[in-house]
């Protein structure tokens, strides 16, 4: 294997596009180092993204809007002062990968670009309308969270791509975010269904709405039909009926030894309509 | 002579008995006098038995004394954790 | 040899008077070894490297069951810094029983018997070199169908796994996988029914579960031309590491050195082998020079020793007062692909050991499947039979509306039971613990809504077994005990403060060393609950001994009779007033002028421990149900056990609790999950779910002590009966908080989710 | 192999060096290169936290960071916790209060206590339970380690 230190995303995009076997990007390594160690997969080369500049800040621009630099740990998030007050679904869902340890590496993208339907953070960025950056050969291009995974561990990105920077829209006035996951223990599982919802109130009225759901298909979902369900309304219990039961009308999950259709598209469900109200109340300004 | 109390799966191996007597002071001397009395105990007794001696559970202290009057009771093995 | 020849060398029912006030024993001490712990500087078995050594990796089978066609290790053996390749048949031939098991287990021979089974190993310069070249062994597999589960394991059409390992009480013309059968029982059942109020019947699974210890096994072997070696492990016994290495490799046991790490956890897992004797394969191979063998956590789950599977019929009737009139048990158990593993027999004893009872009849079937060979964990059988038995009680408790307590205490086991299993018990806590339940507040406290409570007891036998330890005599009158059994929870501290109470002397005037083969006679591991009973026994006696020798110094010195002397204080005084006046000599002083009175003072005693005292606990829970995910929040937990007597109450008290939060995660969410083609699904921590810091509460613990009259401090082991009571209790919770029974194990918020939907839509 | 690669960093203060091979953990290096062996593997996956140290401040799983990574960095490992013969408070308490048994995930819970506790000098329970959910303890059931962690968080706050 032969370990690489770029110190830009052109030469970066440059390495990989010239390799001829396995390549893999290096920022957290919380997900690469596992499949290395499980000989699950052994790149020959291995980029590591954190010497090129700018990856470690996060940046609030003119508008309002966020520029998150792909090597930023979750940790960082975190703590950073004002980023989880505007969109703390989004902070908080990538605070729930792994431990405080795993949270001390592991990022946004890397979470993204590792292709599992169960990513935490995935879910909330795409309810939260980010954007990516992608630098490759043919220069760069802009990307919705959404359209990067295309199958478990598979994303559409193509050889020589690396996702180059991150973009969290302008939050807003009278909008709200969360996250919420289903998990056997307190910490340290994979999801077994998770729901990342943002909204907008005018008043008590939902006026816009992403619903997106984890680890119930074989990509996250974004859930146009679940939005529908409650935009317009005041998130009563009609409201969170429709919601749950598009929710669970949204899943094709499979069985496996973290759980079964059954209870993913039951719990999908429920998780959606306690996400709901949540980003609800944050929405209009109750501290939740 | 002690009395020993063996498990109702050893009958088939006992002519039907339960409760046999043999002349023993120490429990090796009871397994080996078991093996004598009924040889169809053998390979049961070869691959490892408990045996409780007043209440008490030993493994393999077969130097451990019987009495007339001692309680025995032949177990199925135990091993520890 | 004819009777009157042999004299009898220890009678049961020793007895000890233990009623006595202590110096040191029940205080809290630091733990001797705390500061190597806390800093870093502990050596355990990964920490260990020597010069020249070279490091092993090992190939496993990805099958559950193949015959294996050919293997080709050519590549490998070429391979940068390879320096030795061995597969099965490079073990000697003509074992037979547990030692031939071992061996198989070992390395592969003609047959994989389980995704994870060794196949062949490599030793090279570097761990990655020997981790690369196992990749380019090549092996030629003829897959054979399997079976995985215990119920389908016995089924006529099963796969036979072995052929000619069926025990000789085994029933004729039951499936060759039925390798062991058990009956015993006493009472007449049918009368026992006839005349209950009510009689319930139900079958009960588990799930296999891992002692999940954070440390994977891991040594450094080294083995000569001659036969002669050296190794470093960490095991709970390394006379066991000893005897089942030379066992596989036809070694003679004393040419064989071994030496106990510091041990990161064994629950049981660590009282045999598993990759152990290829390091010394390997390192034969290699000229001798030294392999170090450590498994990854994968290696680990796949291919060391879980408990078993079961399945569990269990049948009880009760009058509507409460008294149990009878009880029966079926328990089918998979160990692996072994005979033997499974604990069948001891869960059987432990079923009902809780009750006094007038009939009861226990059946036990042992069963091969295609998983890896059982080793023990931490009260082998008795959780799943608890499980099984006090769920049946509590059901029985619910449906005659009866409090779970006062049903135990009605008919709970005490002085002069006939136990279930056969004798006549002596003093036991099992009452005193159910007392001091219903007396904590933990009992009081309210419960809200999908919140529940749930009770049961839990029982093990406890162990003495083979233990040597010898004490010497330092020449500034401190001392030196050689103990064998590896410290795991503390045990050198409550050694240490035995001899510091037997002997009179400081705690810290005490240094407990676990030793190697070499410099100590033979011990069995620290299982069975017995390191602070049997080595404290062992180490008291060393006391007794070299005592008797330091009073006849004194004696000799003041010219008196030895019987004159008699110790106490850390010194030899006059009995009484006839043997004259004489200042008190210090072990201080004695030790100082050892070698002009006569040579070095020590004490030395090696024994099959007896005395054994049983320990039986209650525990009570709180849980609350989120009644639309299933899933299941401890929210209260109380363990209340019988010690005997707390010799390091901390340490006591950090076993009842560790051995709860076992029993927790094997409750709700441990469990070994297998596919299709027999391979585990989730051989790692992120899926083999053991408890974490935030998903239990503080959890309560009330020390009850009941002497154990065959110890000389009364100790009765505290080790395991913990893990028996929790997988029961929270079951009755669950129940208590949702209406909804849970009889097979874990009670992931999947089944519990299911099983709510179910009551609800009738 | 022709592919080591040379590592200049700082271990408790100490500046080291190690070559090593592209493929190797930072707890390999450590362990293998620095005989630093008070972090320990307990899965290799980032699931136990036996192996944490920080870097830059920063807790990490030294499984999950590669050697070569560690270029220019400052690592703190249990063998740095105790300042010259003086004990760090959380050592102290863990002996204390019995909060270990085996000992085996000992070094990586007090590296990470002790991390929590500079950046939150005051946790509650339920905040060193999380904090500290990443590293498995299979002995204790975690009640005497969250114990000494809070006394030692007291003590040290009485101190500062």
């Amino acid at each position: 294997m032969k370990y690489h230190t770029p110190a830009s995303f052109a030469d970066a995009s440059a390495i990989a596009a010239e390799a001829h076997g396995v390549t893999r990007f290096l920022a957290g390594g919380t997900d690469v180092l596992v499949q290395m160690r499980s000989d699950i997969v052994t790149p020959e080369d291995l980029i590591d993204v954190k010497h090129i500049d700018g990856v470690k800040d996060i940046t609030q621009n003119a508008d309002g809007s966020w520029t998150i630099g792909i090597a930023v740990a979750g940790a960082e998030m975190t703590e950073h002062p004002t980023l989880g007050q505007e969109w703390p679904g989004l902070v908080e869902a990538m605070d729930l990968i792994g431990s405080t340890q795993v949270q001390g590496r592991a990022t946004l993208v890397g979470n993204l670009c590792n292709g599992s339907p169960a990513a935490d953070s995935v879910p909330a960025q795409i309810a939260a309308g980010v954007t990516v950056t992608v630098t490759g050969p043919n220069g760069t291009r802009d990307v919705a969270v959404e359209d990067i995974p295309s199958g478990p561990g598979r994303t559409t990105l193509q050889k020589g791509e690396l996702i180059s920077a991150l973009h969290v829209p302008a939050r807003g006035d009278n909008a709200g975010d969360a996250y919420l996951r289903f998990i056997p223990r307190t910490e340290m599982d994979i999801a077994v269904v998770g729901c990342g919802i943002s909204l907008r109130v005018d008043g008590d009225v939902i006026t816009e709405a992403r619903v997106s759901l984890g680890a119930v298909a074989p990509t996250v979902l974004l859930v146009a039909d679940a939005a529908k369900a409650i935009i317009g309304t005041t998130l009563d219990d009609a409201a969170l009926d429709s919601l749950a039961k598009a929710a669970e009308a949204a899943c094709s999950p499979i069985d496996d030894k973290r759980g079964t259709i059954e209870f993913r598209t039951e719990v999908a469900g429920v998780l959606a309509k306690r996400t709901a109200k949540i980003a609800y109340a944050r929405a209009k300004g109750e501290k939740v | 002579m002690v009395e020993v109390n063996l498990w109702s799966g050893l009958r088939r191996f006992t002519d039907g008995e339960l409760v046999v007597t043999v002349e023993a002071k120490t429990v090796g001397q009871m397994l080996d006098a078991l093996v004598t009395a009924y040889p169809a105990l053998e390979p049961v007794i070869e691959s490892g038995v408990s045996i409780a001696v007043d209440g008490e559970v030993i493994t393999d202290a077969h130097h451990i004394a019987v009495k007339p009057d001692s309680e025995i009771f032949l177990l199925q093995q135990l091993k520890g954790g | 040899m004819a009777l009157d020849e042999v004299k009898p060398v220890v009678e049961t029912g020793e007895s000890y008077d233990s009623n006595k006030e202590f110096k040191y024993v029940g205080t809290r001490p630091n733990r001797p070894d705390g500061l190597d712990k806390v800093t870093g500087r502990a050596k355990y078995g990964a920490d260990h490297a020597v010069a020249n050594m070279l490091h092993a990796a090992v190939l496993r089978s990805p099958h559950a069951h193949a015959r294996i066609v050919k293997i080709d290790t050519s590549k490998a053996e070429a391979a940068e810094g390879v320096k030795a390749v061995v597969i099965g048949t490079d073990l000697p031939e003509g074992l037979t029983g547990g030692d031939l098991h071992l061996q198989e287990n070992t390395l592969a021979r003609d047959k994989v018997y389980y995704d994870g089974h060794a196949v062949a190993a490599v030793a090279a310069t570097s761990a990655l070199a020997a981790k690369d070249a196992v990749k380019l062994i090549e092996v030629e597999y003829e897959l054979l169908p399997h079976v995985i589960d215990v119920d389908e394991a016995m089924k006529p059409d099963a796969p036979v796994i072995r052929e000619g390992d069926q025990g000789p009480t085994v029933p004729e013309g039951m499936h060759p996988n039925v390798v062991n059968y058990m009956e015993f029982g006493h009472g007449d059942l049918e009368a026992g029914f006839a005349a209950a109020d009510l009689v319930l019947e139900n079958t009960f699974k588990t799930e296999a579960t891992h002692q999940g210890y954070i440390e994977p096994h891991a040594c450094v072997g080294q083995l000569g031309e001659d036969g002669k070696g050296e190794m470093w492990v960490c095991t709970q016994g390394q006379w066991f590491i000893r005897k089942m290495c030379a066992a596989v490799l036809g070694l003679e046991a004393s040419n064989l050195r071994v030496t106990p790490s510091e041990i990161g956890g064994g629950f049981g897992g660590k009282t045999t082998i598993f990759s152990e004797a290829i390091s010394l394969a390997l390192s034969r191979k290699a000229g001798g020079r030294p392999v170090k063998l450590v498994m990854t956590r994968s290696e680990v789950l796949r291919a060391t020793g879980p408990t078993a599977s079961t399945s569990m019929d269990v049948k009880i009737g009760m009058k509507k007062d409460g008294t149990i009139t009878a009880g029966s048990v079926e328990f089918r158990m998979q160990g692996g692909a072994w005979p033997d593993m499974a604990p069948t027999g001891m869960a059987l004893n432990c079923a009902f050991a809780s009750y006094d009872m007038p009939a009861v009849h226990h059946v036990g079937y042992d069963v091969l499947a295609n998983r890896p060979k059982a080793a023990a964990y931490r009260a082998p059988g008795s959780p799943m039979a608890a499980f099984a038995v006090e769920s049946l009680v509590d059901e029985m408790c619910r449906e005659l509306k009866l409090d779970p307590i006062e049903v135990r205490m009605k008919n709970g086991a005490k002085e002069g039971t006939k136990a279930s299993y056969g004798p006549t018990f002596k003093q036991i806590g099992l009452m005193q613990t159910l007392e001091a339940a219903k007396a904590h507040p933990n009992l009081q406290a309210e419960l809200g809504p999908n919140q529940g409570r749930g009770v049961a007891c839990g029982f093990w036998f406890n162990h003495g077994g083979e233990t040597s330890v010898t004490l010497a005599l330092g020449n500034d009158g401190t001392v030196t005990v050689s103990a064998g059994t590896p410290d795991i929870g503390g045990s050198r501290a409550s050694v240490a403060l035995m001899v510091a109470e037997t002997l009179g002397i400081p705690y810290d005037h005490v240094r407990v060393n676990i030793v190697e083969t070499g410099a100590l006679g033979f011990n069995e591991p620290s299982h069975g609950s017995r390191a602070t009973f049997a080595t404290g026994k062992a180490a008291v006696e060393s006391c007794n001994q070299a005592i008797k020798e330091m009073c006849r110094r004194a004696a000799k010195k003041w010219g008196i009779d030895e019987d004159a002397v008699e110790w106490k204080d850390g010194a030899a005084h006059p009995a009484g007033p006839n043997a004259g006046e004489f200042p008190p000599m210090t072990i201080k002083k004695i030790a100082q002028s050892m070698g002009r009175s006569g040579g070095p003072i020590s004490g030395h005693h090696e024994t099959t421990a007896g005395g054994v005292g049983e320990s039986f606990g209650t525990h009570v829970v709180d849980v609350e149900v989120d009644p639309e995910t299933g899933k299941t929040t401890i929210l209260r937990y109380l363990v209340v056990q019988d010690a005997g007597r707390a010799i390091h109450p901390s340490y006591v008290e950090g076993q009842y609790q560790g051995g709860a939060a076992q029993g927790i995660g094997w409750a709700l969410n441990e469990e070994y999950v297998y596919d299709d083609m027999g391979r585990l699904q989730n051989p790692v921590f992120l899926d083999y779910r053991v408890p974490v810091a935030s998903d239990l509460p503080m959890i309560d613990t009330v020390i009850v002590e009941v002497p154990n009259p065959g110890h000389p401090y009364g100790v009765r082991g505290v080790g395991e009966t913990g893990i028996t009571p929790p997988l029961p209790a929270i079951a009755n919770a669950i129940a208590d908080a949702t209406g909804c029974r849970m009889r097979h194990l874990p009670m992931t918020p999947v089944k519990v989710l299911k099983a709510i939907k179910e009551r609800v839509n009738g | 192999m022709s592919n080591k690669i040379h590592v200049s960093t700082k271990v408790n203060g100490d500046e080291v060096e190690f070559l090593c091979d592209p493929r190797e953990t930072l707890l390999d290096a450590l362990r293998d290169r620095l005989n630093l062996t008070g972090a320990k593997e307990g899965c290799g996956t980032g699931d136990c936290g036996a192996c944490s140290v920080t870097v830059d401040g920063r807790l990490v799983c030294s499984c999950l960071m590669l050697g070569a990574e560690a270029e220019g960095k400052e690592i703190a490992t249990i063998e740095g916790m105790a300042e010259g013969g003086e004990l760090h408070p959380l050592q102290r308490k863990f002996i204390e209060h019995a909060a270990l048994q085996c000992g085996v995930c000992t070094p990586g819970i007090l590296v990470a206590a002790k991390n929590l506790l500079e950046k939150n000098p005051d946790p509650t329970e339920e905040q060193v339970r999380y904090w500290l959910a990443g590293n498995l303890c299979r002995c204790t059931g975690y009640d005497k380690i969250i114990r000494a962690v809070m006394d030692a968080a007291e003590e040290m706050r009485g101190a500062a």
